[in-house]
């Protein structure tokens, strides 16, 4: 990445033409340190026992959901698999009411009954974490197709990884997705596990977007790692899914902790070499320099940065923790939704 | 009143709610141009377009998920199955989608949809073909359960179903589509979760649904010709069961018989004798009976097939034991 | 369909270098005769109520099943959807087992319990017809696997229609059958229709072969209208999936009939017209045009087979009329088998 | 006898099967290089190779098919799903394919396939991760369902199931795997249907099966102390159910509580239920009580889902109730 690269990408954002303010840059290091502190302190918070379950950090992709977020409108819609606290809250839910929700908390944003898997916002049009590998991409196609019917201009970005390409509801959904022509762009986040199985392994062929081409869809592979390349391929395919042409997006990522808190780091399915390898490409790295290299923030700046969003995630965890736990009433609310039509 | 065919009440209802509604659409294999593989949706297209009655390919967890996801953007979708044998592939998003989405994001996201479509045997179709999956679904909280025996229930439960704001299933019957009743003409919403006594009598209730309502009511007359006065409760709603109308017979009759399509083991009639002996324990005069299908896979051959069902004969000798006649 | 092509298409047989002797060549006429009289007198006894329940006929693609069961060795596997009777004749299966089976008898290849859905004969591989539209595609894939776990050298060759190349079991059992490089061929029947559903009215691409790319796999396209082109495709097909190498093929071909004996013929999903010009590729006509062409056979031999076959049909109906239901006791076996291990 | 977790016990039988016999292999995600989600595999796939140790993608409905083919040709497939809950993509194989071939055949297709992994819930999965499948397993003809609770009926159970010519259920349990029990060395082979008198008692009988078989001894200590003396049944099989045992235990007890995992409404404790009520009429002294999963998808909050459970205070509070000493 470099302020050339930068710019260039930015050229050839499609429709928007924007070229990425110095502010919209900031913000985009803003968020995507956001993600890393916070994602931090839950790996704390998880050891000290306050989140229980399953909890799968972002660190290592966070230009993923930044960059393509950033291409997004505020009523776009979002869903994702259960590796979405990233997504959460770039989309603006407030870090509190996630880390709440991470500790079950009255005051999480799926009201403690979620968790880390199931954060939700209705209001901000977040429909989700998922826990069903594939479960919730025909769900992405549904909310398109939901869009569409009202007469509606939003999209739908449905994040999903490389694995879930194996399972059967990722086809049926591709396809009816393209038959019918719904506004929904799907960003498959290729960090090359599934838990502890390479995709070689287990994909007679590791060459995501070329499933695309079944589906007579458009498709893109972007370097998870530099978040212009993953904006500008995003704005590209939400212009395209605008006008009912979904894209297949393989956003090529790196997870740098274990699939989940109670998984090991590394160990027999990859190397620590090659983790500590591809730490290298870390997506927050790439982008302060290019930030510094271009002038647009020193060094104090940057620090000061990651000062005030240290502080945003320390807040958080003091939310969480001062947070009540839901009435145990709620143990038998929203089973059902009251009334009728 | 006009007498409707099953399926005619069944599309009455599905184009009153459609004309009712912009947001009540139908998805499934073969609904549109093909006039529906049953022909419950027949002239629906015509009437509601192509982007309202929607013609899905053959991909069951697909389409259910679609369902789902639109539902999420507060649509009414009516998800057909062809037949629910083929929904066994959508369970994960009838389970773990619909019945969950309102629970786990603590109350955001209500799931006004229904799945509908015949469920059970009809006539020889073989041990795929076949499968009455009622007590899976009635085990799932996040759903409620329908399965009308006659027309003017299927219209009035279907309504229900399509404005009650929670995942509605919808079994219907191959077998009960032709069948012909009287049904009222407009507005008719029958409140889901209650039962309704299809026949009353003083000697010993026959619990039933859907296909088996004929069947109980068969064996009820067979049971007047033997001076029995049979009482014939139609469950109607199996989550929730209307566990007070269960106990209100019980507890006048004193015996009972549970009859239903599917397999005995865990089957809706054993949650039926669970309620009856523990709210009617000291009003019983002998145990419940069930009269289910036999424990086997549908076989493919007439007379085994005939064999497998339940069958008023059975229904009449297991009122005849708990009324220890024999 | 010509001399010429047929020599020459033997020719490109594939390793077995065959070119089909004029017995093979009748002996392929007399099968694709066999189906269609045989499901001739299916209909009939369908509408007079001998058989019962779903009743799916194969008239309008004898080519797909003669000709791809002749590139097979009688101990590899076969595995069909519930459009079967076609293999089920062609891989030796008795006609009057299984008109019998059609019946619900006793003498059927499934001893009446599965019906025409349901055909299996354990003896001759052959691995059933099965219901659920894809259900079937994952169990070829795991005999293969079988094949090649115990060392063996068959292959199986596994038929569904263009429909369900939709579903979701296709795509997983496709792409298993690539990474673990199993002895399968995967035939798809594209008859254009899915009950009364045009193909490119549920598929974003109609190009079937397509998906093969998907999986790194060899895949070809067929004219299934021409029995000796299905030869050819299977052999090369089947010496690759010997090595290894699945392939996907997509076999162009056209039913003449309704979906199901309960379905009609034409309407709204298709003309009497497209009927009506499809049936003049024939698939049986052409080839007795071939062979009379090329002095094969004459019209006395031709009229003679198909005597022998009529009468085969006859003696069917006869042996299945005449069979005894299954004993009241059948309901209650093989629920569960014998014995352990 | 050594003492042995669920989780070795589990790994001793598939080991000594796979030595046994050739023909058994095991398959499922992460099975091989990962030694297991849950390490019950750990060491197989050095020991056996990776032809007998199958790593498969994340497609439970297409491995899960893959498996009954490969049973289809004689081999004793072993698949695992790394829980139940993502088995429920897999429901279509296992019951319309596993459960039916042999019956659909005539009988020419033996299914000699076992199907396993954690069900239940663990600790604050959430709704999705959280599902106890065996009521709607144990619905099927044609299939076996056991459900171990201790590490030697893990062992002997699953080699029971290994070698068993139909397709069997093996339910384990996330919780389990870290208990510990002594395990007889080498052949250990546990007969498929027979429940176990985990604890002899005479005054009321508490049936389970699973995780909720410590529940019950749980529950049971506490009877102890107020005097009151339990019997525990543990199930282990829930399809074959052991009849014979639940009736004699309630014969001489009167009084029973069943308890289950898994939701009310139609549960296996619904059948046993049902069971007790058509067998021992005459000899219940009360209504038999149930403790299941509240009636809710599973919540994350640590709080509710411990209230969510089934607990030994709710067994011992059923049992006092079926005692009459509240
Ligand atoms: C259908 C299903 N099978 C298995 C699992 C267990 N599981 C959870 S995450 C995961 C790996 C998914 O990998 P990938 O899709 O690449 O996403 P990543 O975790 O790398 O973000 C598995 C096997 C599941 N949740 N759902
Ligand atoms: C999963 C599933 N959904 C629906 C059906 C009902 N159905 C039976 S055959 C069929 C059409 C299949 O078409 P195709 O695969 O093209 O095969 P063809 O009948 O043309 O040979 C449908 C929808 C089914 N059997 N299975
Ligand atoms: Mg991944
Ligand atoms: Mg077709």
């Amino acid at each position: 990445m470099s302020p050339a690269t930068a710019t260039k990408a930015s050229k050839d954002a499609g429709p928007s033409g924007t070229v990425l303010s110095a502010d919209r840059q900031r913000a985009l290091l803003r968020q995507m340190l956001l993600i890393r502190r916070f994602e931090e302190k839950a790996a704390e918070a998880y050891a000290l026992g306050k989140i229980g379950g399953f909890c799968h950090l972002y660190i290592g992709q966070e230009a993923v959901a930044v960059g393509s977020i950033a291409a997004l409108q505020d009523d776009d819609y979002i869903i994702c698999s259960y590796r979405e606290h990233g997504q959460a809250l770039v989309r603006g839910i407030p870090a509190n009411n996630v880390m709440a929700e991470l500790c079950g908390k009255a005051t999480g944003c799926s009201h403690g009954k979620g968790g880390s898997m199931h954060l939700f916002d209705a209001k901000r049009h977040f429909m989700g974490g998922h826990g069903i590998v594939g479960g919730h991409i025909p769900l992405a196609a549904g909310i398109a197709f939901g869009v569409k019917y009202k007469g509606g201009k939003q999209v739908c970005l449905c994040y999903f990884g490389e694995a879930a390409v194996n399972i059967g509801a990722f086809h049926e959904a591709l396809n009816m997705s393209a038959v019918w022509k719904l506004p929904v762009v799907f960003i498959c986040e290729n960090n090359r596990y599934g838990m502890g199985t390479a995709f070689e392994r287990v994909a007679a062929l590791t060459d995501v977007a070329e499933h695309a081409k079944s589906y007579d869809m458009a498709s893109g592979e972007v370097d998870g790692m530099d978040v212009f390349a993953v904006y500008d391929a995003t704005m590209k395919a939400v212009a395209a899914a605008r006008e009912g042409k979904p894209t297949l997006l393989e956003v090529r990522t790196y997870r740098f902790m274990g699939h989940s808190m109670s998984d090991p780091l590394h160990g027999v399915y990859r190397t620590k070499e090659e983790v500590e390898e591809q730490k290298k490409r870390d997506p927050i790295a790439a982008l302060t320099h290019h930030l510094r290299d271009g002038g647009t923030m020193d060094q104090a700046a940057i620090e000061a940065l990651d000062a005030e969003v240290r502080a945003e995630v320390d807040q958080a965890v003091k939310f969480a923790d001062e947070s009540p736990d839901p009435e145990p009433d709620a143990l038998f609310h929203d089973v059902l939704a009251d009334g009728h039509d | 009143m006009p007498t409707l065919t099953y399926r005619d009440a069944l599309n009455q209802a599905l184009r009153e709610e459609m004309q009712r509604d912009p947001n009540v659409f139908l998805m499934g294999e073969e609904v549109g141009l093909y006039q529906g593989a049953y022909k419950v949706s027949r002239g629906l297209l015509e009437e509601f377009g192509p982007q309202r009655v929607v013609d899905t390919p053959i991909a069951e967890l697909g389409f259910a998920g679609i369902g789902v996801g639109a539902a999420m953007t507060g649509l009414r979708p009516v998800v057909e199955f062809m037949t629910w044998n083929f929904a066994v592939l959508a369970l994960d998003q009838i389970v773990n989608s619909a019945a969950k989405m309102n629970y786990m994001s603590g109350g955001q996201f209500p799931m006004p949809i229904v799945f509908r479509g015949p469920n059970g045997a009809a006539l020889q179709l073989g041990a795929q073909h076949s499968q009455a999956w009622e007590s899976w679904l009635a085990h799932i909280p996040g759903l409620k359960v329908v399965a009308p025996a006659t027309p003017a229930d299927a219209k009035g439960l279907l309504k229900s179903a399509i404005r009650d704001n929670n995942p509605v299933i919808v079994l219907e019957g191959e077998m009960l589509y032709n069948t012909k009743g009287e049904v009222p003409d407009g507005e008719l919403v029958i409140p889901i979760g209650q039962a309704d006594i299809k026949r009353p009598g003083n000697d010993v209730t026959l619990i039933c649904h859907s296909k088996t309502v004929t069947v109980a009511l068969k064996a009820a007359d067979l049971l007047q010709e033997a001076g029995v006065s049979a009482e014939v409760i139609d469950l109607r709603s199996l989550r929730p069961l209307d566990e007070a109308a269960i106990i209100q017979s019980v507890t006048k009759t004193n015996r009972c018989v549970v009859v239903e399509e599917g397999w005995h083991h865990c089957g809706v009639g054993a949650q039926v004798v669970d309620i009856i002996q523990r709210d009617a324990f000291d009003h019983l005069d002998a145990p419940v009976l069930r009269v289910t299908q036999a424990d086997v896979p549908m076989p493919y051959n007439k007379a085994l097939e005939r064999a497998a069902k339940s069958s008023p004969e059975k229904v009449v000798a297991a009122a005849r034991r708990v009324l220890y006649l024999d």
